[in-house]
């Protein structure tokens, strides 16, 4: 779907387990791997990158649903909608304007959206890009025939765990740690930098305290309307945060 | 007691005592700057201590800042802790090979390198003790945790100034070290008074260019831990706080203080003091390696109190609630002593400044519930086996009960005989482990009964005889079948809560004369969801026992009772001075219970097994927490006074 | 009268979802066509009223191939908006982080997606089965370079610490040193594929290409402020869009870019090697001498050899990078925002990759142009494939379409990034 | 028969003469393993409490035949319909024990309350009891809570 296809590339870049794991399940669709394409038939477990932004798509998607035992949906595109997602906080005719001189050759939905809002999903695996280790983790946990063990916690218990000082408290930073969805690894922090919501927002996220400590220590309402309208920006928790702040 | 004699050290000497400390074969973890904060790390010598540096703190917010003297211990606490030396964020735990049907597992021993913590604070040192308490004092010893503690050599640091965000003077943990360090230093003008607490500080302090601390000395020790002790940035005010907590839970301050609350969890990644942790399984595909890891946890997570789907904290202002009350009252009935040091890093490390002192003050202060008597620790009789460790059982026999239901009949593999209302951890690898209680056990075999519901019991449902899983156990508390000798036994069962009791029913079912009266009253969902169906008939076919059966479904071949369990008592007399053994889906035991209460039943003598979320078994991990008890080793089964004040609170 | 369609629905081990089609009329090519029907993404359209500061996280998203070059080429042109200075020690850590991610987009193409064409195979998994080692090799390759991004940038896909001004973090010199065992068997393992894909069995074919690329002090990457294209000179980034130009075509969700008087030309491997052979690592320009390429390569399918010989230069680079690493003090500059319009142009493993902002003095994006390599060669891919199919004809139907498709992948074409850019002419919007 | 009534809950609170005076309008019915006691949309005249044996309750589903919803037991009663105007039984009540029931005609204990409304007072508020019971038990049963 649509996507920068780098959630199918992080299989690619499974590069010790790559081989394991062409030899334990029998791969039967992935362009981007391989020419021998078999669109058809049923499917144990069917992976799908991308968000729902096109007809066609949307088409594409019911019928993968229908063909497909268990679905798992890859990266925040498939998961929220990702970054293209912002578009659905503007004019959609202005876009296709901007972008396009002859809009009408493009064929596109006025939003971009995740494949849940579309069809039933049996396990959604966030991040931009999707982690590795958690998608080995997914694929294991379906062949095993296990719940996956993707901890459902903030950024911050990983970034802890890492032993890293955080940036909010020490450098002051905006970061959006404490309210997304943690399997990263806490990277932007140990990057010295805040976090910027790959991962999406995790369950309990209290956008309105941490909007109102930042604006407390001089944000603006405009920076925090970039900080949760970013890579994630339209799943709903950070949907309605930014939109508390708008002009 | 004489007090152990103080030694002065000039400045210049810490570098020499490193060196020997280094020279001995430890490796130093000492504080150092590191970008924004001063962290423990790996050191060298005095140069890459923060020399110079001090720290400002307030709510949320740290900031490094130079001092204008270059005093080496010149800062308050940082975001790291020694926890994460000794009970690091992760670690595996055991190692798993399958290879066919056999399984073996083996501990992940720690083999820690002698270390030296250089710069240990009272609180942290107490926050150490604390600690201990969890891991190495009963009834379990969490062996890795064990390893670590024996290989370190605590290097102490009296402090004579303190934090804006400090307590420990109202926690009694501090300023001045308490007793657990080999070397402690206090920091003065031109060098350290030094005082050795064990031998091998002593042995230490022989070999440094040091002499007996002068009356000067020591008089500027005491005064710079007084007006440490003075300068405290927090108070708190700890009297009766346990009570007054537990006589609070639905004060309106939590539902306040969530609306700022994050649920991040790093008050409890930072807190010296906080234990929970997660337990995994992780495998790359089938293959034959599994490694079972353990990793931080918090109770600020959904999944920390997650079980069968339930979520038994889903707020934020329960899981708030649920930290604060365990941090400074239930710790109190687990390890007899507060589970707060008063180190301030919760205040400063929660990014939008929540401070506990203001949240237990406001508490207090705001038109409170009287306080309740929460109970007392227990006294723990130590096992020595290493309680994570499953041990390989080959299933002897796979009895189906129902469509959805076997009893694994499994070879023992512990000379401790289970008793009944106790359970066994069940473990298969890549897929992980979970609590099932014992339905009846022989001389050489265990029983459980089990549905095949969700993924690791399904897998547990789907051995066959001759293959192999682990088991460890068996733990937690069991039916007092012997408090009901001379009294009316009544079991009130629900759906797979017949398990624990039918092997308490085989006890009572062999011994007549002992429990002349038992009556064993069970709801079921349907007939084809009756287990035992045949002992329940050879039961009830005893002149001592009497067997009523219930199903809440029911086709019209069914003859017997229909309706939920309830309506089965309410025909029944219910004795005062019986005895009642309850299990089943918590909503089922609050109804019973309400029966009870209107039948006038005192509340000592009922039973009920309560069912919370479970990693380790061992009460280590923190996860199946219930007010001030750990399910797993102070239950499973609670009388029900004890647990009166929590049962069906939301939130726990 | 015959009539021949030579066609794939679904182009497999490429970037992104296209599709091609060949028509042939009486042995004469009347159509071909390479079209995208990725869905378009707006990305120039989102980026505007965004803060500067977000460019590089929002850019990166374009594509999980090659995101690194989309943050170099939109942090040169917003610094060069700012006239922003970018300390000394930050070149040779950009320069570190592109050379991982050549490695690893490089490899990936060359073992991944093109090789199981030339060896007969539907995919490198498959591929493995009977030349395990060549793959492990590939896989090994790639893994140091996205060792080398992660290293710096926290992750392979989208890492996160290249700013506007440098980097949020260097690394610790303990931490590169880490690397140095790795890349010199990377090295190695580069300098045997060089070998590997000279060898291979190629078809021959000999095109007139017009060749760009960035032209700066070394072989093009990171920085330089010019274009080198050939036989024409070579102009100011600045001056992009006089030089070339860019339109829509009804088939394609991607624009089409072309040289201002409409000629078609190449960026990419061939076109960097071709322009600047002299400026290669020491280590890779012998390794293209032992090659027995001869210059100028005019074979699109002797790219794999060019890209081996790219992968070596790179390992090459950073071995000697790691070597010569002190930590900076502070890894960037700060900045302050201010009104102006920036150029910024670096090698992307496909070729030039060219940015432009306009930015206003509240530091927002006003305006954003991305022109990605791969709508770049789009129309020369298809001239090319104009010029192969006669030499297809006699050979069975699906051998030829195979043959397209090699062709095809021979350009490393990243539909990804091929979609969703914005053109000069903008109808009026309201 | 003062004897049986005794034992029925919902005559618990009443004095012997209040006792005597139900006696004089109860019945007993005797009925065997399978038999029918009352039927679904037959008109609702008697009001029924087991001394001896079990009754199962069933409402009868399209399809799927009559569908036992729960059992009354000794001591029990069933039936209350009957104490409402111009009532039809709501489901089928049928005999899974061999069952002795205690009959009381809806009208005559109509009449009785309007005599002694004490009586009438103490009899409809153990009606009520059970009502409410039987009521709560049901939402217990139906929220199916074994199935966790």
């Amino acid at each position: 779907m649509a996507s920068c296809d780098g959630c199918q590339l992080t299989l690619l870049d499974c590069e010790d387990e790559l081989l394991a794991l062409g030899e334990a399940v029998d791969i039967v669709h992935f362009p981007e791997a391989s020419s021998a394409l078999r669109p058809q038939g049923r499917f144990d477990l069917t992976l799908v990158e991308g968000s729902i932004s096109t007809p066609e798509q949307l088409e594409e998607i019911r019928h993968i649903r229908a063909v497909s035992h268990a679905l798992v949906v890859i990266g925040a595109c498939a998961t929220s909608g990702g970054v293209q997602a912002l578009r659905n906080f503007a004019d959609h005719e202005q876009f296709m304007r901007v972008v396009y001189a002859t809009p009408s050759y493009v064929s596109s939905l006025a939003d971009s959206t995740p494949i849940s809002a579309h069809v039933p999903v049996d396990f959604e695996l966030r991040g931009c890009p999707i982690d590795k280790a958690q998608l080995l983790e997914v694929i294991t946990a379906s062949v095993v025939g296990r719940k996956p063990g993707i901890p459902n916690e903030a950024v911050c218990m990983e970034c802890k765990r890492r032993g890293v000082v955080c940036v909010m408290v020490a450098r002051g930073q905006t970061c959006l740690g404490p309210v997304t969805h943690a399997g990263c690894g806490a990277l932007c922090p140990a990057y010295d930098r805040g976090c910027y919501g790959c991962f999406g927002p995790r369950e309990s996220a209290n956008t309105g305290s941490l909007a109102t400590w930042e604006l407390g220590r001089g944000r603006s309402k405009a920076d925090m309307v970039r900080a949760f309208r970013l890579i994630t920006g339209a799943a709903p928790a950070f949907e309605h945060e930014s939109k508390r702040h708008e002009p | 007691m004489t007090p152990p004699p103080a030694h002065w050290l000039e400045r210049d000497e810490l570098g020499h005592l490193l060196a020997l400390i280094r020279g001995d074969g430890y490796r130093l973890i000492g504080p150092t700057v590191d970008g924004a904060a001063i962290i423990y790390d790996e050191i060298e010598g005095v140069d890459e201590l923060p020399v110079g540096w001090t720290d400002e703190q307030a709510p949320g917010r740290y900031r490094l800042r130079r001092r204008d003297d270059d005093a080496i211990f010149g800062f308050a606490v940082g975001p790291h802790s020694w926890k994460q030396r000794l009970f690091p964020a992760r670690e595996p735990l055991v190692q798993i090979r399958r290879d066919g049907d056999d399984i073996r597992f083996s501990a992940a021993r720690a083999d820690p390198p002698p270390t030296a913590f250089i710069g240990v604070r009272a609180c942290e040192l107490a926050a150490i003790e604390l600690q201990d308490r969890v891991f190495v004092r009963g009834p379990f010893v969490d062996h890795r945790y064990a390893a670590r503690r024996e290989a370190c050599l605590i290097i102490a640091v009296n402090c004579v100034e303190a934090g804006e965000l400090c307590f420990c003077a109202s926690m009694g943990t501090g300023p001045r070290v308490g007793p657990g360090y080999d070397l402690c230093l206090t920091e003065l003008d031109g060098g350290f008074v030094v005082e050795a607490e064990t031998e091998a500080g002593a042995a230490l302090v022989q070999r440094l260019d040091a002499r007996a601390a002068a009356d000067a000395e020591l008089t500027a020790r005491d005064a710079g831990l007084d007006s440490c002790r003075q300068t405290m940035g927090r108070e708190l005010d700890t009297e009766g706080l346990p009570g007054l907590l537990f006589g609070n839970l639905d004060h309106p301050r939590w539902t306040e203080v969530a609306e700022r609350c994050l649920a991040c969890g790093n008050c409890t990644q930072v807190c010296p003091t906080c234990f929970c942790f997660d337990v995994k399984d992780v495998s790359l595909l089938a293959n034959a390696e599994t490694a079972r890891e353990r990793s931080w946890d918090s109770c600020f997570g959904q999944d920390h109190s997650t079980i069968h789907g339930a979520v038994f904290r889903p707020a934020i202002a329960d899981r708030y609630r649920q930290w604060l009350t365990h941090k400074f009252a239930s710790w109190t009935s687990q390890f007899d002593a507060s589970g707060c040091v008063g180190c301030g890093r919760c205040i400063a490390w929660c990014p939008v400044g929540i401070d506990v002192t203001e949240e237990l003050s406001a508490i207090r202060s705001q038109d409170p519930k009287p306080a309740i008597e929460l109970p007392r620790p227990q006294v723990w009789w130590p096992r020595e086996d290493d309680p994570l460790v499953p041990a390989p059982a080959r299933v002897l026999e796979v009895q189906p009960e129902t469509p959805d239901t076997v009893t694994l009949v499994i070879e023992r593999t512990t000379a401790v005989r289970e008793e009944p209302g106790q359970f066994n951890m069940l473990s298969l690898p890549a897929i992980g482990d979970v609590p099932i209680s014992v339905s009846g056990s022989g001389e050489d075999f265990v029983e459980h009964t089990l549905r095949g519901v969700g993924r690791a019991t399904k897998a547990l449902s789907e051995l066959r005889p001759g293959q192999r899983l682990g088991v460890r156990g068996p733990f937690g508390s069991r039916w007092p079948i012997e408090l009901a000798k001379d009294h009316p036994l009544t079991l009130i069962a629900g759906g797979v809560g017949l398990t624990p009791l039918r092997s308490a029913m085989q006890q009572l079912a062999a011994n007549p004369d002992d429990y002349p009266a038992v009556r064993l009253f069970y709801g079921a969902r349907s007939a084809a969801d009756i287990l035992y169906d045949t002992e329940l008939l050879a039961w009830d076919s005893l002149p001592s026992c009497d067997v009523s059966v219930t199903v809440d479904q029911a086709s019209r071949r069914w003859l017997g009772n229909i309706g939920f369990v309830t309506r089965l008592l309410r025909r029944k007399e219910l004795p005062l001075d019986g005895r009642y053994f309850i299990c089943g889906p918590e909503v089922m035991m609050r109804q019973v219970l309400f029966l009870l209460d209107e039948a006038g039943v005192p509340k000592s003598h009922r039973f009920v097994s309560i069912e919370r979320n479970m990693k380790c078994a061992a009460g280590f991990c923190g996860r199946c927490q219930y007010g001030p008890y750990f399910v797993c080793k102070d239950g499973p089964i609670f009388r029900h006074d004890h647990i009166d004040f929590i049962f069906g609170q939301p939130g726990f | 009268m015959t009539e021949t369609v030579y066609k794939v629905d679904m182009l497999a081990r490429v970037e992104g979802e296209g599709r091609f089609s060949v028509q042939v009329h009486d042995g004469e090519v009347t159509g071909a066509e390479l079209s995208i029907f990725e869905a378009p993404r707006f990305f120039e359209a989102l980026l505007r009223g965004r803060s500067l500061a977000e460019v590089p996280d929002i850019v990166a998203r374009i594509c999980g191939i090659c995101p690194i070059a989309y943050q170099m080429s939109s942090v040169r042109a917003l610094e060069s908006a700012l006239e922003l200075v970018v300390p000394a020690e930050v070149w040779p850590l950009r320069r570190l982080l592109y050379c991982g991610e050549w490695i690893a987009s490089h490899v990936l193409h060359m073992f991944l997606l093109h090789a199981p064409d030339y060896l007969g195979y539907d995919s490198a998994i498959e591929m493995a089965a009977d030349h395990r080692e060549l793959v492990e090799r590939g896989l090994h390759m790639k893994k140091i370079g996205n060792q080398v991004i992660e290293l710096l940038g926290g992750r392979a896909i989208h890492p996160v610490s290249v700013r506007v001004g440098g980097f949020t973090r260097a690394p610790r010199p303990r931490e590169l040193d880490e690397l140095r065992p790795a890349l010199a068997l990377g090295l190695d393992q580069a300098l045997e594929t060089v070998e590997w894909a000279a060898k291979l069995a190629k078809p021959s074919q000999d095109n007139d290409y017009v060749f760009v690329a960035v032209k700066g002090d070394d072989y093009p990457l990171e920085r330089g402020d010019r274009l080198a294209i050939s036989d024409r000179g070579d102009i100011a980034v600045e001056e992009f869009n006089e030089a070339f130009h860019e339109a829509q075509v009804e088939r394609s969700n991607a624009l089409h870019c072309r040289l201002a008087d409409g000629a078609a030309y190449l960026c990419g491997p061939l076109a960097r090697l071709n322009l600047f052979a002299d400026k290669l690592h020491p280590r890779a320009r012998e390794a293209l001498e032992r090659s027995e390429l001869r210059l100028p390569v005019r074979n699109p399918y002797e790219s794999i050899t060019v890209r081996a010989i790219e992968v070596v230069h790179a390992f090459a680079e950073a071995v000697d990078i790691v070597a010569a690493y002190r930590r900076p003090a502070q890894p960037f500059v700060a900045w302050r925002p201010r009104a102006g319009v920036g150029h910024g142009a670096t090698e992307a493993p496909r070729g030039l990759l060219y940015h432009r902002y306009v930015v206003t003095d509240e530091g927002e994006v006003a305006q954003a142009q991305i022109v990605p390599p791969t709508s770049q060669n789009q129309a020369r891919i298809e001239q090319d494939l104009v010029a192969l199919v006669p030499s297809l004809l006699t050979l069975p139907h699906d051998q030829a379409t195979r043959r397209c498709e090699q062709l095809i992948r021979a350009y490393d074409p990243c539909i990804s990034c091929a979609t969703h850019f914005l053109t000069y002419d903008v109808e009026a919007t309201p | 028969m003062k004897q049986a009534l005794r034992k029925i809950r919902l005559l618990c609170d009443l004095d012997d003469g209040q006792l005597e005076r139900i006696a004089a309008i109860a019945s007993i019915e005797r009925v065997k393993t399978g038999d029918i006691v009352v039927e679904e949309q037959g008109p609702a005249n008697s009001i029924r409490a087991v001394a001896e044996g079990r009754v199962s309750i069933a409402v009868s589903v399209p399809g799927r035949g009559e569908l036992p919803v729960c059992t009354v037991s000794v001591g029990e009663i069933l039936g209350w319909s009957a104490l409402l105007p111009q009532a039809r039984w709501l489901a089928t009540a049928r005999a899974v024990k061999d069952t002795t029931l205690i009959v009381l005609r809806g009208a005559a204990l109509l009449d009785l309350y309007e005599q002694d409304r004490e009586l009438g007072y103490r009899v409809m508020h153990r009606t009520f009891e059970t009502v409410a019971e039987r009521l709560h038990d049901t939402w217990l049963q139906l929220m199916d809570s074994y199935r966790q």
